[in-house]
Parts: C-alpha cells; structure tokens; sequence
C-alpha cells in the first residue's frame, strides 16, 4: 500500500526543464530522504508533490494520494488536501508563523477551522500539543520571541493540526547547529506513526542517516539512485553518489600542519566585545601565523561572525588590543562571507567587479586568468551576475577576488553553510591549499565540529553566554526577512 | 516609551521650526505688513494710507527684530499665540474654534476614505496583474488627476443640485459633514487603495501566506486572519502620513464648501500677513501631526510587537 | 534562491506608460507645429466656442485656442514639477547618503530635521515661500522643492543604511575601494528604482499642489498657460462648457497615469 | 419656511462696526443716524430730521424717539454721540472729516465741524457710523457685541462664516414679514450659485458673470440685477515717464475694447464710455464724448510720443521698451480676467503688460511709495452714498485708490466747493470733463449688482449704495 505516489513528475520553465520525469513513492511508516546538489531540482519536486509551485513554473505529472488521482498541473486541485492530507513543512520555520499572533493561535486556528474543533476544544488542544513539544510556555508568545528550534515545532505543530498523515519537510535543519539538528530529527521520527509518511530534503547526511527509510538522490533534475538509506550511505553504487558520501568532512583525512610556524600577521590580547549591551566575547587572547588554520566554533549568536569583524577592524572592541604585523597594506586583511550572493554587488557582472578590484590593485589582467584556471572556474561565468552563478562557484570567486588584494589573512565565516558536501570540500580544500602554498593566516568559523577537527591547526571555541540568544538570534533574522 | 520620547523631541523641534520660520518668512515678506493686515481688516474698498498708519502705530510693526524674536519664542513656549492681527481676538479661541471643525472633518473624511480604499485595493492586491487591479489602477489614477475643487463641484452638483439629498454648503450640523468629507475621502481613498493593494500583494507573497493556507486554511479564513492584520500595520504607518496630505485638501474644500476651519483660516491669515495667526494655525497642525503619529506609532506597536522600525 | 515572481505584466505596463508620456510630450512639443498658433492671442468674440480646425480643443473663456494653450502647459507644469522633483531627489539623496554614512548627530539632526519639515503641512511652506516669489515658478520650484525633499531624504537614508552595512559594501571597503566607487556600483543601483517610483509620485503630488495653489489664488501668473490654472481659469464656466473644463483635467489624468505605469513595479 | 437664508462673499470677522459694520447693516441688525433710497436721496434713519447753521459749521440731528436697544436699553444722545465717538476713533470715512465735538443735546446730537462739509448727513449713512449701545463696545473701544436697533436681533455670531437673527420685537418700525434670517459667507461664486440652484440659500449677493447666464434659466431662482456706482477702472502712474503725458494714456483707453470685455468677460451690455456710471445720477455726464476703440489711433498717438515698434513689436524709446506692470487683486475674481484681456489688447499696440495679482493693499501701498504703475481696480464711487467724499479723497488731488502723479487744480477748487455745499450740475460735469479729458484712470467697465433670489420670495429690491440686502421688505409668497 501507498500512501503518495508521484508519477513522471516534470517542471519547467518556460522551455528549460527544471525537474526530469521523477517517479516516487512513499510507503506509511517509512520516511523518505532526498539528497542531492544545489538547485538540482529538490524543492520543485516536492513542491510540484504537493501543488505549491511558484505561478511561474508549469509541472505535468500525476500525484495519487490516498483514494485520488491529481495532475500536477491542476494546481487548485491540491487545495483541498493541505493540511488534510498533507502538512508541509516549510524550509524556513520563522519566516512561515504569522508575526503578528501569537504561536497558540497559530496552532489552534488549524484545529478550529480545518479539523472543525469547537474553539474552546481547539485551543485546549493546541495547548496539550504544544506541551506534549515541551513548548508549554511558547503558546503565547510571538514568532519572534521563539528561538529556531521552538519555531520549527510550533511550525510541526500547526502543519499537522488539520489532521494529516502525510509530512513534507524541505531543509528542516538548515542553518542549525548539530543539538539543534538531532532535536528536530527527533520530533519528525516521533510524527512518523505507523501510518502516517515522511518526505525530507536535506543535503546534511548526518540526517539523512537519523531519518533512515529510504534515500533518493537527485542531480540535475534527475534520480541518480535509490535504495534503502543505511545501503545506500554505507554501499552507494552511483559514482556521484559516492563522491557526495566521500565529500562528508566525516571521511576527510585530517590535514597535516605545516613543520614550521610562520611569523605572526595579526595579534588579539584581551579583546572584549559587546553588541547591543551584551558581552560576546570576554579578554579573548589569538594570535595569528602565516600558513596556519585556526578554527572558530560555538552555538549560534555567541559572537563568532562578530570577531571577525573586530579583526578585520569592522567593530571596534570594547577593550583590548589587536595588533597587525607591520608593513602589511590595510587591505591585506580579507573576509569571506557566510553567504556569498550578498557579499557581491548584485547589479554588476562579476567580470566587471574581478577587474575593479585588479585596476584597484594594479595587478595586471591576465592574473585573473590565472586565478580563474588554478580555481577550476570557467571565464564563461564572469559574464553572469552574482545571482545566476552556483552558491559554490560564487564562493570560489570570492577567494580569487580576495587573492586579488594580495591577502595575508582571511576570515573565512561559515564560507560552507548552504553548499552541498562535494561543493564544500572543493572550497575548504582551496583553503587550506592557499595556506600552504602562499603562506596566508586563516580563520575558519564553521558550526560543524568534525570539519573544523580535520582542517584547523589549532580551535577556538566560543562559549555560549548565559541569557537569551537563541532568541535574540531569531529575532534578527526576522527583523532582515521581514523588515 | 521611546516612541513617546522620540515624538516628543519632534514635537519640540516642529514648535522651534515653526517660531521660526514664520517669524524670519513673514518678515521677509515682499510688501509692508501694515498694509496687508489693513486690507485684511477693512477690505478692499476702504483699504488706504490712514488705515494702514492705523494699523501700524496699533501694532508697533516697527520694532528691533531679535527682541521681538526672543519675546515671540517665549510666548510660544507658554502657548501664548496672541492676538489675531485681523480680527483682534485671542488667536487661541480662533483657533480653538476652527480647529474642531476642521478636525471633524479631517476624521469623516479619513473614515470614509478608510470605507473605501482598503477593501479596493486589498482585493486588488489578493491578484497583481488582474483585470480589477488594472482597473483599480487607472481609476485611483483618475481620481488623483480631477483636482479636489472640481470634485467637490461634481459632488454638489450631484448631490444636492440634481438628487437634493445633501445641502450645498454650510456648516453646522451632522449632514453638512457628508459632502466635502466625501470629496476629501475619495482622494484619500484612491491612495490608499493604492497602499493596500501594494501592501497586500506583498503579503501574498510571504512565505506565511502560504503556509497558513497548506495548513488547510481556505483562502477566505487566510486573509481575514492573516492578510487583514498584517496589511493593516503598513497602511496604518501610512495613516499618518495622509494628514499631512488631508491639509491640502482641507483648505480646498474648506473653501469652497464654506466651512470655517483651520485651513480656510490659513489662507486668509498667509495673506493678510496675520503673523500670530499662521504661527498658531502651523503650530497646532505640526502638533497635531506630531500627535497622531504618535497614536499610530502606539496601535502599530500593539498590533506589530516587533518593535518600532 | 528566492524566485522573482513579479508578474511578467509588468514591463508591458511600463511601455504602456512610457508610451503615454511620448504621446503627450509629442503633443507638448509639436502640437503648436501641427497646428499652428499662439496660446495668448484672445478672440474675445470667440469665447467659449467649439473645436475648429485652427484650434481642434475649442476655444477658453476668452477665446484663446485650448489646443495652444493644453500643449503650452503640458510643458510648462511638468517642467516645474520635474524640477522641483530633481532639486529635491538631488538633496534627498546626497543628505540621506550623508546621514547614513556619518551616523551619530549628523544622522540625528537630519532625521530630526525631516521629521519636524514633514510634520508641516507642505501647502503652508509653499504657501509662504509663495507670499516671498508671488506666482513664480521659482517659487514654486523652491516651495515643492522643500516639500518633497523628505521623502526623497528618507528612502535614501533607509536604504543607504542597509546597504552600507550589507556585505557587498563592507566588502568593498576591505578591498580598498574609496566612497564613489562604493556610491556607484553599490548605493546607486539600489536606490535608483526607488527613486523613480517616488519621484513619479512627487510629480504627480507637484501637479496637483500647483493646482490646489492656483485654487486658492496664489497659482501660476494669469496669462500663463499652467495646468492647474487653466482649471481654475475654466471652472466658473463648467457648465456652458464642460469639455473646455476636462481638457486639462483629462490631459493631467494621462500624464499622471503615464508617470504611474512607468514608475509601477517598484513599490515593496 | 419661516427663516430665510442669506448667501454673500463677505466673511464676518468679529463684532467690530469697523471691519464688519458693512454686513451687520445690510443684514439689518444694526441701523446709522441717516438712511438712503435707491436713488441716493437721504432720508431719516435713527435720526428724524436735520438742519445745518449758516456757516456750515454746526449740524443738528433731532433723535428718533423710544428707540430700544437689542438689549432692551434705551437709545439716548449720549448713547449716539458715545458710539459715533468711537467709530471716528478708527479708520474709516468719518475719521477724515474734520469735527469738532459731538454734543449730547436733549432728543438731538450736535455735531460741529472745523469747516463746513454738506455730506456729512451721507457720511453718517455710512455702515461704520452704526449706532450700537455701549454694552457692545469693550473698555478699548473694540466692539464684543453686535447690540444695534434695527429690526432684527443676533441670536448667534460664529466667525468667520455665520450669523443668525431673529426679528426683534420692540422694534421700532414696522415688524419684518419674515421672522428670523440666517447669513453666510460663501467666498467661491460657484459655490453661492450652487446654494441657489439647490435651494441652500434663498438670497444669493453678488453672481459671476457666467453663473448669470446659466441661473437666469433656471425656473428655481430669480436673477435681479441693478447698475451701481462702482467702476472698473485702470489706475495710471501719471508721473511714470511712460505715461507722463495725456497722449499715452489716451494712447492706452484707445487700445482697450471696451465692448468685447463687457460681453465676452463681463457679459454686461456695454463697457464704460466714461468715468461716472449712469447709476451715479448727476455725476454722470451724458454730454461727454464717449471713450473709443482705436487701436490705429493709439499706435498713432505713440508714434507721435516717439515710440517705434522693436523687433517683436513692443515700442521702444531711447533704448526703453514700453513694459510695465499691471498690479490687480484677486478678491474680486474678473479683474485677473480683465487684466488677462488688457495684456492682449495692449500688446496690439506695442506696450508689454506683467500682470501681478496679488494682495488688494499692494495697490494703495504702491501709490503710497509711488512704485505702482498701472493698477486694475474696481472703485465704489458710493462708500458714501454721496459721491463727493470718495471723489475728494481720490481725485482732489490725488488718492490712495484715484489719481496718482496727477493733479489739476481745477478739480480741487470744484470739488471743494461741492463738498461746501456750493455749486451743482454744472460742476460736476465739469469734474467729468477733465477726467475724460486728462484720463488719470482709464474707465473700463461699470458694474452691475446681481443677486440670485429664490422663486417665490417677493418684496426684494437692490440697493445700489450696498447698505442694505432689503431683508424687513421680503415676503414669502403663498
Ligand atoms: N521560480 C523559479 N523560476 C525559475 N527557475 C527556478 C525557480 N525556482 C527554482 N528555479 C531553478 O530551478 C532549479 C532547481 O531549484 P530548486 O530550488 O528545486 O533546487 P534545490 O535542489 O532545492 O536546491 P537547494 O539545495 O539550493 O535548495 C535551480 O536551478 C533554480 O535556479
Ligand atoms: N549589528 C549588530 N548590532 C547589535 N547586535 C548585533 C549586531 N550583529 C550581531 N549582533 C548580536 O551579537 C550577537 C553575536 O552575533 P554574531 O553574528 O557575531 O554571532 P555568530 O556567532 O556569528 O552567530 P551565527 O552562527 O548565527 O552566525 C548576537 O546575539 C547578535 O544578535
Ligand atoms: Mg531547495
Ligand atoms: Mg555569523
Ligand atoms: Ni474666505
């Protein structure tokens, strides 16, 4: 028995074919995981699963839920099944609760309107609910005053309020760190009834592998394999799928620190910071050598992004000092951002951006030539803005237009985080390659311990302060989504 | 509380700009103030030389500048607008007086506006690119090209020329509001359908849009739950802006439908060089902004707990 | 990898509009070259009369050709509008670029400055820098100027903040590029099609400002072909000739209506 | 109904006789020592009858006898010489003429002059010579209520826009047939013509030009409309360098078409041939010549002032185009229009016109200061409803809203005479004469008084000497 099956699955837009015929199925009690590379197509499939495309995208297909049959193009069709049929799960939990009422509601409304609860009945419901989450007190509270992880199972409560078996969750762990992870892994399993069905895209394998089920792995639009997820994970038959198992910092050998420490580039005694009245980082002492890697750890919201702006002379510290090597120019001192796209000027051809930056530094044009090829990128893409290049090409540009100023420190910040396990080994690998080679001072902040352990010569990790950042956190990125 | 302390500061700023301006640009005037109250006074038939020395030794016009500043600013600051140059009564009961009757209609007006606009324009916004958002479009447009004398005219015309439902003119009682607050509302309203419809489709497009809908709400139940409160802090902010707009409208209309308010006051006191009077006339309106927005800034800071901005 | 979902009606709409205002300012130029005439010359014996071929809109109250007079106008009232958009776009944006990068009082005086000029009504500052250039389009120019340069203030310091602080500018920054590099590829691309929405805007609130001024007697100089005047001028004749009268109502309506297409799409 | 509603553009500044006096008397209220008829002949108002010395010097007005206040007190001399006292303490026509005391006498007020003056039973006609009883004036003098004694009472006073009154009755005379009257003030003409055609308001003073036509065919309303001793008239700069002769002005009334202006802007059968209107009775001068249109004439008269036409036909001289400015006011909203038309017309003989509409004080001020060089007004030949006081203060020499730059002896003799009380009919023709002659303002239009009265209404009659809006006569038709 199927609870969902989607057949010949397409997307397109316009002409181009986002998503190849997909077929897929799920079966009650056993979830189903979907791997695969930067926008090879996970969320159109999902949301051409469920009726949810952009107005823009045309899907052709069928979907069979439950005792009908729907075409994928029959959009309003779907309508009758959300929250019946299927809870959606969004990828960005705090973005999709109402800001402007409070989280019992939220879930009470679903109960009320879609299940048809009488509304005293609804609300003690959605209370029960939310306890039984261990959210007792988050009932009344505003979405911006939830942490991520609170966020994300009030979002779990309300999508499965109407009373549906059918889970869909695109990214639920995106941007978390691995407490945080494991947490909401938990929570989906425990949804997972004996009868009910869970869909998950992910690019975090360590997820994949606590979800279990059965995996699926896309590229390109298309499915490259399938099989049960502990098979697949431990005998991928797929090459591609054998490199993006192999690109999991869990497999990297540890890299092998230079013998000799280079001199100094930049020193920070007894720096304290504070933003916004609270102290972040307190009689903080580092230094930094030529060739050497030092790793930059901690929970979210403890500071790490902000001490790296302190560095780079961004932020001025509370106390303390921060020295830099002399006879270095001010512009030697290079940052790589957590999110590339916005560290670019989005109006102007990147081609055009790379020889600003060489007139600026008068380094002759052919360097970015050679650049391009030691960076494996193709010249094509410097035609192209920044939104219309991969999150990993992007990066990798990054690094060559900050090699342009001729660096001998970058602050890499998270340089990772939304990039798929091939990807991200290709960037941490240039990394530590530029190290060794020319002699620069990196600081790589990254929230995932096993990739900091294999690359970094030395760590500093950043202690999560008492008080309420987790909050705080969440609310600022509500503030930038929405404001 | 911030909010309260930040509009206060403006408040104080508004009071200081407008002391002074009013006192430096009524100064600088073109022409002799003597002669403008003069003819403010007596009229243009009886206007001359006699009258207008009259005016002059009444009024001591010839005295030092700063003191007369330093004088002006303190009265200010004690709420002590004076006497009104024209008309000789305290400038404070005049405008006690118009005030309300503007401020009535300043509320009719937005009230009806609010009747009509929003629910245009949010209906618009629910589909961008519709056929009735297209329409909205160019008839708000419409409305904003016939200036607001002729639409009071059209109205009158309408109204209480050829259906006789409403007087013409007048002032008074309750059914002397409906006319020239229609006239202002439908100008108020083709902007803020504007407004609505912007703030709408915006909405739509957030992702909580969506989810409170594959949480299996009906389009219906969204928007009155979701749509309507999170349209309503972006048109509530813009609220606010909209009477420094209504002003405009007001001496308009005022002065065509005769009605004796603060805008209609204004006019005659900038001509007649009734320097207390512009003073206290700005100062109350500035205020009076100052104040609303305020009041705005509370409800927005209730309805959207996020925090101001 | 948020999908820009605008409809893709819009550029048509923004031709729709852009084609409107070369109608019009086809008419403004070459109307007079068409049909040749002078917007002054009065025939009084000619008042009020209707469309002929040496005047194809009728005829004023005094007998002046509607057609000379609407296309004299229509260059006239969007020229001080414009201007008037221009000075205050300019202000707006070099003090709210200015208030955004030096922070602290400059920012705070400025703010305060545009909140205090915004609690004023606009029509009492043109009124009074009106009472000082009586019936100018200097004055004009200068009162809406004044006016109008908050909102153009505003946007640019909203925006100037967050774009200053984004990535993309620190990166430039890091990199050793000085302010004019960063005002030209980063600051301006952003604020440019705010800029155009709010200045179609301002336009249109100029027309119609000028207008509500010539109501109240302090409009445009009397033989001056102006759009708000020529309302004015023809309103006591709205009856006996109602066409005279929407002449300039119907040509302010295509010309707010062109700005507003254009201009559309940009609004959040 | 039983109250009737009155329309005019004139707003209500506060209780004082000296800014608004004007409205009170028409509306009524408030009543002068002497009245007048259509035609201008005196007749007995708050005083019965009056005698004047041999020299001329002292005037007796015998008192109307139990006359009551709105506040039930009794009108006394004293009372009378007491309000008098204070309205010559302000601006105004009485402020000018030169008494000496004004004595309380039993029944009667003696008023004694510096030197003899035959209007001043005119000048007591005046609005702002009202009589009100002392609890209307405040201890400065300043009106704070409108206390007077004619047949209708305040019931409520709001500035700047409304009033109302019911009749009062312990009035003297006879009772008004309808009780009780509202007024306000409605600046825009379309908005009074408006109030009409709905029916908003009964009594509707002072129509546009263009509203006339349209309501003359309205079966709702009545237009009535009477000549009235106001002219529009040009006032010239005479002392300019420009217009220092009588040939250039006569050069300019030569370039005005007087007749198209009537029909085409003021729509009244014809334009002024002259500068007293017919409605100004012996004043007017049937005999003159009447003021042409010419413009051939007028290029010629210039040319023979050595003017020559420049390139674009403005006429220079000695490096000089004749440009000059035309400085008019909007209160009265035909004369930018007429100002419009002159701009033209002028141009057509070659003198550049910038037309400056802006406060009505800007005119006088301009003469004061002698900046002023041409002004586009329209002058009440009858703030008095004798002609010879605005006469005197215009044109003998020269005044604040008559001849600037210009004085003829002549006129000053003749005029002082007639203000003596000496001379007549052939005076003032002679006055005529030299203003034709000389033209230190050039006539263009007289005025007409129109008002809009609701069918049905009866018993209305004009008063061309604006005194009155004639409410005690009107009726309500059955
Ligand atoms: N609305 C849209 N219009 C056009 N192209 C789109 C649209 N949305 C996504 N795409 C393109 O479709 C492709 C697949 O996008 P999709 O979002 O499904 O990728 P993904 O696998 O979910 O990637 P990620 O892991 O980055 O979330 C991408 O190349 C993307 O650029
Ligand atoms: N511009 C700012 N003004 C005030 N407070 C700020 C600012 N930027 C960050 N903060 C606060 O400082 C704290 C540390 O922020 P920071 O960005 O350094 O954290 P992080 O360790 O980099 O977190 P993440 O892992 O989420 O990137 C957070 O609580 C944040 O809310
Ligand atoms: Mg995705
Ligand atoms: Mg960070
Ligand atoms: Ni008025």
């Amino acid at each position: 028995m199927t609870l969902l099956s989607a057949t010949d699955i397409t997307v397109r837009d316009g002409a181009a074919r986002l998503v190849a015929p997909v077929s897929l199925e799920l079966h009650p009690g056993e979830p189903l995981v979907i791997l695969g590379e930067t926008g090879s197509g996970k969320s159109l499939l999902a949301q051409a699963i469920m009726g949810t495309l952009p107005a823009s995208l045309r899907a052709t297909g069928t979907v069979r839920i439950g005792g009908c049959t729907l075409l994928a193009e029959d959009r309003a069709a779907f309508r009758g099944l959300w929250g019946r049929q299927i809870a959606v799960l969004p990828q960005e939990p705090w973005l999709s609760l109402d800001p402007l009422m409070r989280a019992g509601p939220q879930v009470a409304e679903a109960h009320r309107l879609v299940a048809g609860l009488p509304a005293a009945a609804a609300r003690n419901r959605a209370a029960e609910e939310l306890a039984a989450l261990g959210l007792d007190t988050a009932a009344a509270r505003y979405p911006h005053e939830l942490s991520g992880g609170m966020a994300q199972r009030v979002a779990i409560a309300a999508a499965r309020a109407g009373g549906a078996s059918l889970v869909i969750a695109d990214e639920p762990t995106k941007g978390l760190d691995a407490a945080r992870r494991d947490d909401v892994a938990a929570l989906l399993l425990a949804a997972l009834t004996r009868s009910g069905g869970l869909l998950v895209i992910t690019h975090d394998l360590a997820l994949a592998r606590r979800i279990g089920g059965r995996l699926m792995v896309l590229r390109d639009g298309a499915v490259v394999e399938t099989g049960a997820t502990s098979a697949v994970l431990s005998a991928p038959q797929a090459a591609y799928t054998r490199d993006l198992i192999a690109a999991d910092p869990e497999s990297w050998s540890r890299r092998v620190a230079p013998s000799e420490a280079g001199q100094a580039v930049l020193e920070a005694r007894n720096l304290t910071l504070s933003r916004g009245g609270q102290r972040l980082v307190d009689g903080l002492t580092l230094e930094l050598r030529a060739g050497r890697i030092l790793g930059i750890t901690g929970p979210s919201g403890c500071g790490k992004s902000s001490l790296g702006d302190a560095l780079l002379g961004l932020l001025t510290p509370e106390r303390g000092h921060i020295t830099r090597a002399r006879g270095l120019a001010p512009t030697a001192f290079q940052k790589l951002w957590q999110d590339p796209v916005a560290a670019f000027p989005r109006t102007r051809r990147l081609g055009q951006t790379l020889r600003d930056v060489a007139r600026l530094h008068a380094a002759p044009p052919e360097r970015i030539g050679g650049l391009l090829e030691r960076l494996r990128l193709d010249s094509a893409l410097l035609s192209r803005r920044p939104a219309a290049v991969s999150g990993g090409e992007l990066q990798r540009l990054a690094l060559l237009r900050a090699m342009l100023a001729n660096p001998r420190f970058i602050f890499a910040d998270e340089p990772t985080s939304r990039l798929d396990p091939i990807t991200q080994r290709e960037v941490i690998g240039l990394l530590a390659d530029l190290a060794r080679t020319d002699g620069l001072a990196i600081a790589l902040v990254s929230h995932d311990p096993v990739l900091i352990d294999r690359v970094c010569d030395e760590t500093c990790s950043l202690p999560m302060k008492r008080g309420e950042h987790d909050t705080l956190e969440c609310s600022d990125l509500l503030r930038t989504a929405i404001g | 509380m911030t909010i309260l302390v930040s509009r206060l500061v403006q408040a104080l700023v508004v009071a200081l700009l407008v002391g002074a301006a009013t006192f430096a640009m009524m100064r600088s005037l073109p022409g002799d103030a003597a002669w403008r109250i003069a003819a403010g006074r007596y009229g243009y038939d009886n206007v001359n030389a006699a009258a207008a020395e009259a005016v002059r030794a009444e009024l001591g016009l010839d005295g030092p500048w700063l003191g007369a500043f330093l004088q002006w600013m303190g009265d200010l600051f004690r709420l002590d607008f004076g006497v009104s140059l024209v008309s000789g009564q305290p400038v404070i009961a005049e405008i006690g007086h118009q005030l309300g009757a503007s401020l009535w209609l300043a509320l009719a007006a937005v009230g009806l506006s609010l009747v009509i606009g929003p629910p245009l324009g949010i209906l618009a916004g629910l589909r961008p690119g519709s056929l009735f958002d297209r329409t909205l479009l160019v008839v708000s447009t419409a409305l904003k090209a016939v200036p607001q004398f002729l639409m009071a005219l059209i109205l009158i015309l309408v109204l209480s020329v050829q259906l006789g439902w409403l007087p013409a003119a007048g002032y008074g009682q309750p059914r002397h509001f409906i006319l020239p607050a229609f006239a202002l509302a439908l100008g108020l309203a083709a902007v803020n359908a504007r407004i609505a419809r912007d703030a709408m489709a915006g909405v739509v497009a957030m992702p909580f849009y969506d989810f409170a809908q594959w949480k299996g709400l009906s389009r219906a139940q969204v928007l009155w739950r979701h749509g309507l409160r999170n349209v309503s802090v972006p048109l509530l902010t813009y609220l606010g802006l909209q009477f420094v707009l209504l002003v405009e409208g007001v001496v308009v209309i005022e002065s065509i439908v005769g009605w004796p308010g603060i805008g209609h006051a204004l006019v005659h006191a900038v001509f007649a060089r009734d320097v207390p009077m512009v003073q206290g006339t700005a100062l109350m309106l500035g205020l009076g902004f100052v104040m609303v927005n305020a009041l705005i800034d509370l409800l927005a800071a209730r309805i959207d707990p996020r925090g101001a901005r | 990898m948020t999908a820009i979902s605008l409809p893709r009606a819009l550029p048509a709409g923004r031709t729709l509009g852009a084609a409107i205002l070369a109608i019009v300012a086809v008419f403004a130029l070459l109307g007079p070259v068409f049909v040749p005439g002078d917007p002054f010359a009065q025939s009084l014996m000619k008042s009020l009369a209707g469309p002929e071929p040496a005047a194809p809109f009728g005829y004023d109250h005094l007998g002046r050709s509607l057609w000379h007079r609407l296309a004299h106008a229509l260059r006239l009232s969007p020229l001080i509008a414009l201007a008037a958009v221009a000075t205050a776009g300019a202000a707006g944006l070099v003090l709210g670029t200015l208030a955004a990068l030096r922070g602290g009082w400059t920012e705070r005086a400025l703010v305060v400055l545009a909140d205090a000029l915004l609690a004023l009504p606009g029509l009492l500052l043109v009124l009074i820098v009106l009472a000082i250039m009586p019936g100018t389009a200097t004055g004009f120019w200068a009162g809406l100027s004044l006016v109008l340069w908050v909102e153009f203030f505003r946007l640019t310091r909203a925006t100037a903040r967050a774009t200053l602080a984004s990535p993309a500018a620190q990166a430039g920054r890091l990199l050793g590029f000085g302010w004019p590099y960063i005002f030209r590829t980063h600051l301006w691309p952003e604020i440019a099609p705010l800029m155009l929405t709010a200045a179609a805007f301002g336009t249109a609130t100029a027309i119609m400002g000028i207008a509500a001024l010539g109501f109240v007697s302090v409009g445009m100089r009397a033989p001056t072909p102006e759009l708000g005047l020529m309302m004015v001028e023809l309103l006591p004749y709205w009856r006996e000739a109602p066409m005279a009268l929407l002449t300039p109502v119907l040509a302010t309506f295509a010309l707010l209506l062109g700005l507003t297409l254009l201009a559309g799409g940009h609004r959040t | 109904g039983t109250t009737l509603d009155v329309a005019a553009p004139f707003e209500i500044q506060s209780p004082e006789p000296s800014t608004t006096g004007h409205i009170f008397t028409r509306m009524g209220i408030a009543e002068t020592l002497v009245d007048a008829d259509p035609q201008g002949r005196l007749l007995p108002g708050l005083a019965t009858e009056w005698s004047v010395s041999e020299d001329g010097l002292t005037w007796r007005f015998t008192l109307r006898e139990n006359v009551l206040f709105h506040d039930g007190t009794p009108m006394t001399p004293a009372t009378v010489a007491g309000a008098l006292e204070i309205a010559r303490g302000k601006p105004g026509p009485l402020a000018s003429l030169p008494i000496a005391a004004l004595t309380p006498e039993p029944g009667a007020l003696v008023i004694a002059l510096g030197e003899p003056v035959a209007a001043l039973p005119a000048f007591l006609a005046e609005a702002r010579a009202q009589i009100l009883a002392p609890a209307a004036y405040g201890p400065d003098g300043q009106a704070v209520a409108v206390i007077g004694t004619g047949p209708y009472r305040v019931t409520s006073l709001t500035p700047p826009l409304s009033l109302r009154a019911t009749a009062f009755p312990e009035y003297w005379g006879a009772q008004p047939n309808v009780p009780a009257v509202t007024y306000t003030a409605v600046g825009r003409a379309e908005t009074r013509a408006l109030m009409a055609e709905s029916g908003d308001a009964d009594f509707v003073f002072t129509l546009d030009p263009a509203t006339v036509t349209r309501l003359s065919r309205s079966d709702a309303v009545e237009i009535m409309s009477v000549a009235i001793p106001r002219s529009l008239l040009l006032k010239v700069n005479a002392a300019h360098p420009f217009l220092n002769s009588p040939e250039a002005r006569r050069a300019l009334s030569l370039a005005i078409d007087r007749a198209g202006l009537a029909q085409a802007v003021l729509r009244y059968p014809q334009g002024a041939d002259q500068l007293f209107p017919p409605a100004m009775g012996d004043w007017h001068n049937p005999a003159l010549d009447p003021l042409a249109h010419d413009p051939d004439a007028a290029r010629a008269l210039l040319a023979g002032l050595g003017w020559v036409p420049g390139p674009d036909g403005i006429l220079s001289r000695d490096g000089q185009r004749l440009a000059l400015t035309l400085t008019t006011y909007p209160d009265r909203p035909e004369l930018p229009l007429v100002a419009a038309v002159l701009e033209q017309q002028f141009r057509a003989i070659g003198v550049e016109l910038t037309i400056n509409s802006t406060n009505s004080s800007e005119i006088p001020a301009g003469h004061q200061a002698g900046t002023l060089e041409l002004g586009l007004l329209a002058r009440n030949f009858a703030l008095i409803p004798d002609p010879i006081g605005t006469i005197l203060s215009d044109y003998a020499p020269g005044g604040d809203w008559g001849a600037m730059g210009w004085q003829n002896a002549e006129i000053a003799a003749l005029a002082q005479a007639l203000s003596r009380g000496e001379g007549g009919d052939a005076e003032r023709a002679r006055i005529a004469a030299i203003l034709q002659e000389e033209l230190p303002v050039i006539p263009i239009a007289w005025y007409q008084q129109t008002l809009a009265l609701r069918t049905g209404i009866e018993g209305a009659v004009i008063d061309p000497w604006e005194r009155s809006f004639g409410l005690p006569g009107l009726r309500f038709a059955e």
